[in-house]
């Protein structure tokens, strides 16, 4: 695990609540879908919890996130309310998006939180748009878009890639490769077998990182995001991961290895940075477990906010299709 | 007769197109090693191996393309586009290629590409993964577009696919694979453009597709229950369109609605609509009813979703304020 | 008044939208340096420089979706889609997001983009290149699309788009750019939803849109020849459509034909006349009748071309055979 | 100019008479144009005549050919017999496609020439397929598949290139890349200034040659469709060249120097291997005249059959739409 001496002890401790939130509203989330509570496809984030709280701290609050389906760590990292996520989730009238957009496709403007996007390879181009804004007005505001290792597959990869690069534009594809796009192993559906040289053709820069390491994520990310911001154009980060349950709810994973789920699972980036933060004498023990409780209780207040909410009303079907 | 669901029609059918044709295979996302999204060539990568059974990347138009030059070459590829929604991406080779070819080679080229996709809401799975476009597709020229409602048709229409030298469109619906019914031991295909009609009635036709069949179906019992007979058609493919069949029960009826899940906006109910309006002008006892989906994104929240979609009750409602049945 | 072409009328009032809200710019394929496929841009690369003319890479998916982040971050893009065949590459873009984030978000954000592009046939391009799909996008809940048939309504509805907060797609004709019109030297706008008569007429109702505007026109007056009054309507947006205008000449005339370029089966026409037969049952003397594109990939030989879209003869011809006209 | 010790005088010759075909064939068909006796689009193909002669030269009647809108060129060396050509260009019924195609979309199913597509990459997957349907047979045939510099920008284009590097298809992807796509220059839409490189990442061979030298090409293709059809997988060529008119018919070229114009000129690959043939006395000057009397009234002839043709029966609008 990478020493990342320029954060102070508040900053790790804010990484770890971060990874933890999510954690532990994926395993509600879980539950609750379990219970039918929650329906149509739910994708978890447990194993990735890294990335997110590690990419999206290294962010200011006037840059923009815009991601995939698997998006509530995302959210969550970013700063959403987690009552308003559950309430969405159940499809409340609570809900960030009144329970109208659901697990796939959250937003939160309040926090510059664009969108969770279900079309694989969608929010690619949005992206760039998003950066061409801000360039266009003359901010130095970046945009961290983070995609699946199976969004490199589509067309819409490489014309936001190459657009991107023409325009030099202030956008950061942060690429989750955890090995596997639904049942599909990177290395079948896709030739280039280290996927942050696919930036190399666009005279991108591009690098792989540990993405399961939050402390590594986050300095590759201070560096990227300072790189961004000072007007060299895009970037592209592949952070190496695993997502520790199936692809949805519905899918019992059974294309991986017995052994490699073991193996990434070791590799936990929340035991991990635990085991630092206290080998390291920089938190104490209790104080984690303090932080542990104070999320299991946050999260299960999210649960009974969203529980308690009451369904949108049935008069709003026909709102927010136009201004 | 054997009792198998609707799923398991579809997976009898590939199996049987597999086992008898050589140039038949399947490309698609996930249907090897994951079994299919809805698990319809589940176990088919394990017997018939990865020449036949190809998982394909995440490229909807690079494998739709690959699907239509493979069918120029003389194989019957079978292209799985895992839902309907994912379709757009691949909708220029299937509307400016596939369906063009023969025409603009003047009959030199023939695409016979089957192409299964995964139609319909109702799911959870908001708006953009519960849409219905098989009317799009139909109003193409050179397009097939069948739009099974029962394991029977489902497992009739594929074969009839395979017989077929031009591109179709397979739209099954998502909440239809556990469906049950009666399939017989024989061999039989469903032509297509041969509407099914599902139930005698003669009070009022109700026109469907897909699973609108069964809110049709639905919707007769609860007329039934008022002593209003339907007679229920099931059109079974969108093009060709099977309209004599249409025809006869409305000249007997006088009153029709014909009921789909897509927006009602440009909904292909519209197009059904229109025809018998202008063929059956003088039996009509009241105008075409329609009963569609509502014109919104499909929303998540459930009971917003379950108002989005028609149901046997908005089919008697409208009914009732349309042609006052 | 002053009399200029479609085209230049385009021209001013992208102008005018560059030359008073910054926040507007436009990007496409070859609108800087080659001045647009169509003319329209030609000189504003020179005049308002590269940052707000922007060339971009043949890649409609790319720059659409470009466009659509642009809008949800407060700008007002102009994206120009060459042609609307090539806006099957950018389908999704449009229908999976740009008209979907505003109800997804709930209001939280939403996607101000216009996107100009051209429709129609008879160009001598075929099939690939000589399709309508505006009728695909009207039934797109969210987005809405404007459909101009002369230059006083490309302008007026062209600004209208730049008032509007959600996705517009403004389809030219490629045949209409050179056509002349008035245009008043005073500011107005066309808003959405408004049909315009464009002649008055007792006995029969035609209603059309695009450039079969002029061929309805041009079929009115063959009809007057004949002692028939026809009343003409354009469209002039298909979503939001303006029915109140052709129920209440319906309701005056009893006799109505739709007439559109688009292939008939699926077409708006069908739309229109479900629409019609449902509200105006009791006034019609006869089925609405449809005119519209022939079933068939455009061909390139001209008079096959010429058979494949209206034109006024087959309107009147039409008229004769379903209404009796 | 190379020297391709191991042709043939005849094949020489039969380069020459190819390129001196197409030449005459497009010329005739600007003129024709501009009689109004063709319409819509028309792209010519003068001064890329090297790269169709050439690499197709290096093709088995077995393998496809595939192309986008430029295509007339690429189909007459094929074999495609003029008046064919000339009388879809005219829209009669004695066309290669009974004038329903047109110049875009030329087809001829009894050489394999699979198309012209004018949906810019739209032919690329499906030459992806015609591989693939070879490769499934057992066959050792091989797909020829053209695209421009401006394909490259296309989704698609990534697509298959993807496909066919992850499925080892017999498939080579030729860009004709001269230098612009309408009106933009490849520098300004694309961020990869070598193109051929961009082959790289899908760990496909890529070269790039002089596309204006009918006989580098014919060479370095004898050796890429040998590559390929024994069974090595995909392969990657640019051709550098230099279109001599506008885009299309419509176009006045005013976005491209003059200075350049001329300077590609003076590479006619016509004029070259004209000067070579007789400067290395290959061929006497009076036998390439007589080619050149010969092709000449070949395409009159052309013309003539196009021009009394019948235009097709109304009667066929709607046959072959389906089977
Ligand atoms: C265009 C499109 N095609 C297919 C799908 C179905 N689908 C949803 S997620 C997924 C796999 C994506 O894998 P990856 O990008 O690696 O993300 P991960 O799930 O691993 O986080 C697929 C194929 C989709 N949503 N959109
Ligand atoms: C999908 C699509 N977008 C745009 C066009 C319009 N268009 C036709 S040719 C062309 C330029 C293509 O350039 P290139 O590929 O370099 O071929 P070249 O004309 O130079 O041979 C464009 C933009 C099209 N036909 N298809
Ligand atoms: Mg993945
Ligand atoms: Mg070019």
């Amino acid at each position: 695990m990478k020493v990342a001496q320029e954060l102070t002890k508040e900053e790790m401790v804010d990484l770890y609540r971060k990874m933890q939130l999510i954690r532990v509203f994926e395993e509600q989330a879980g539950s609750q879908y379990m219970r039918g509570k929650i329906r149509g496809f739910l994708h978890l984030y447990i194993g990735e919890e890294a990335i997110a709280a590690g990419a999206i701290s290294a962010l200011g609050p006037d840059d923009y996130v815009i991601t995939h389906y698997r998006d509530h760590g995302h959210a969550l990292a970013r700063g959403m309310d987690p009552k308003l996520a559950m309430a969405e989730l159940f499809g409340r009238a609570t809900g960030s998006s009144k329970g109208k957009g659901g697990s796939m496709h959250l937003f939160d403007a309040s926090i510059n939180f664009m969108g969770g996007y279900a079309i694989v390879g969608g929010q690619l181009p949005i992206a760039t748009g998003l950066a061409l804004a801000e360039q266009y007005k003359g901010t130095n505001n970046v945009v961290l878009c983070f995609l699946g290792d199976g969004a490199l597959n589509e067309g819409e990869f490489h014309e936001a890639m190459n657009i991107a690069a023409i325009w030099h534009l202030p956008v950061i594809f942060f690429c989750e490769n955890n090995l596997y796009g639904m049942g599909s192993p990177v290395g079948d559906v896709f030739a280039v077998k280290e996927i942050y040289r696919m930036a190399e053709v666009y005279e991108m820069p591009g690098k792989r990182i540990d993405g399961m390491d939050v402390l590594a994520v986050r300095e590759a990310m201070t560096e990227v995001v300072d790189w961004v911001r000072s007007g060299n154009g895009p970037y592209f980060v592949e952070g190496m991961c695993y997502r520790f349950r199936g692809h949805s709810m519905a899918d019992p994973s059974e294309y991986r290895h017995k052994d490699d789920e073991e193996y990434w699972k070791t590799k936990d980036p929340i035991t991990a940075l635990r085991r630092k933060l206290i080998g390291d004498q920089i938190v104490a023990e209790s104080d984690l477990n303090d932080i542990d409780l104070e999320v299991e209780e946050l999260i299960n207040e999210a649960v009974q906010f969203a529980d308690e909410s009451p369904e949108p009303d049935l008069s709003t079907l026909y709102d927010d299709i136009l201004g | 007769m054997a009792e198998i669901t609707y799923r398991e029609a579809l997976t009898h059918g590939l199996k049987e197109a597999m086992d008898t044709d050589d140039r038949v295979f399947i490309m698609g996302e996930d249907i090897g090693a994951y079994g299919g999204a809805y698990a319809v060539t589940k176990g088919f990568l394990e017997h018939y191996g990865p020449k036949r059974i190809m998982d394909t990347p995440i490229a909807e138009s690079g494998f739709t393309g690959a699907g239509v030059g493979a069918a120029m070459a003389g194989l019957r590829p079978v292209v799985e586009l895992m839902t309907i929604n994912f379709s757009l991406l691949a909708l220029d080779q299937l509307v400016n290629h596939a369906a063009k070819i023969r025409y603009m080679s003047a009959g030199q080229f023939t695409v016979p590409l089957l192409v299964r996709t995964v139609t319909g809401g109702g799911a959870g799975l908001a708006a953009t993964h519960s849409q219905n476009f098989e009317n799009w597709y139909a109003s193409v020229p050179g397009m097939t577009v069948a739009v099974p409602s029962t394991p029977y048709d489902a497992l009739g229409l594929l074969r009839e696919s395979f017989k077929h030298e031009d591109p179709v469109l397979l739209a099954e619906h998502a909440l239809l694979y556990r469906l049950k019914g009666e399939v017989p031991d024989e061999w039989y295909t469903v032509p297509f453009g041969q509407a099914d009609v599902k139930r005698r009635g003669s009070d009022v036709t109700l026109v469907a597709y897909s699973r609108m069949v069964h809110v049709a179906l639905d919707a007769a019992q609860l007329l039934a229950a008022r002593g209003v007979e339907a007679e229920v058609i099931d059109l079974r493919s969108l093009r060709p369109l099977d309209m004599e069949t249409i025809y006869e029960s409305v000249k007997k009826t006088g009153r029709v609605a014909v009921v789909e899940e897509a927006w009602r906006t440009g909904g292909f109910s519209a197009e059904l609509a229109s025809q018998v309006q202008e063929e059956c002008f003088d039996y009509l006892d009241g105008p075409v009813a329609r009963v569609n989906g509502e014109d919104v994104p499909q929303p998540y929240a459930i009971n917003l979703e379950r108002a989005s979609i028609p149901d046997a009750q908005k089919v008697v409602d409208t009914l009732a304020s349309v042609i006052g049945v």
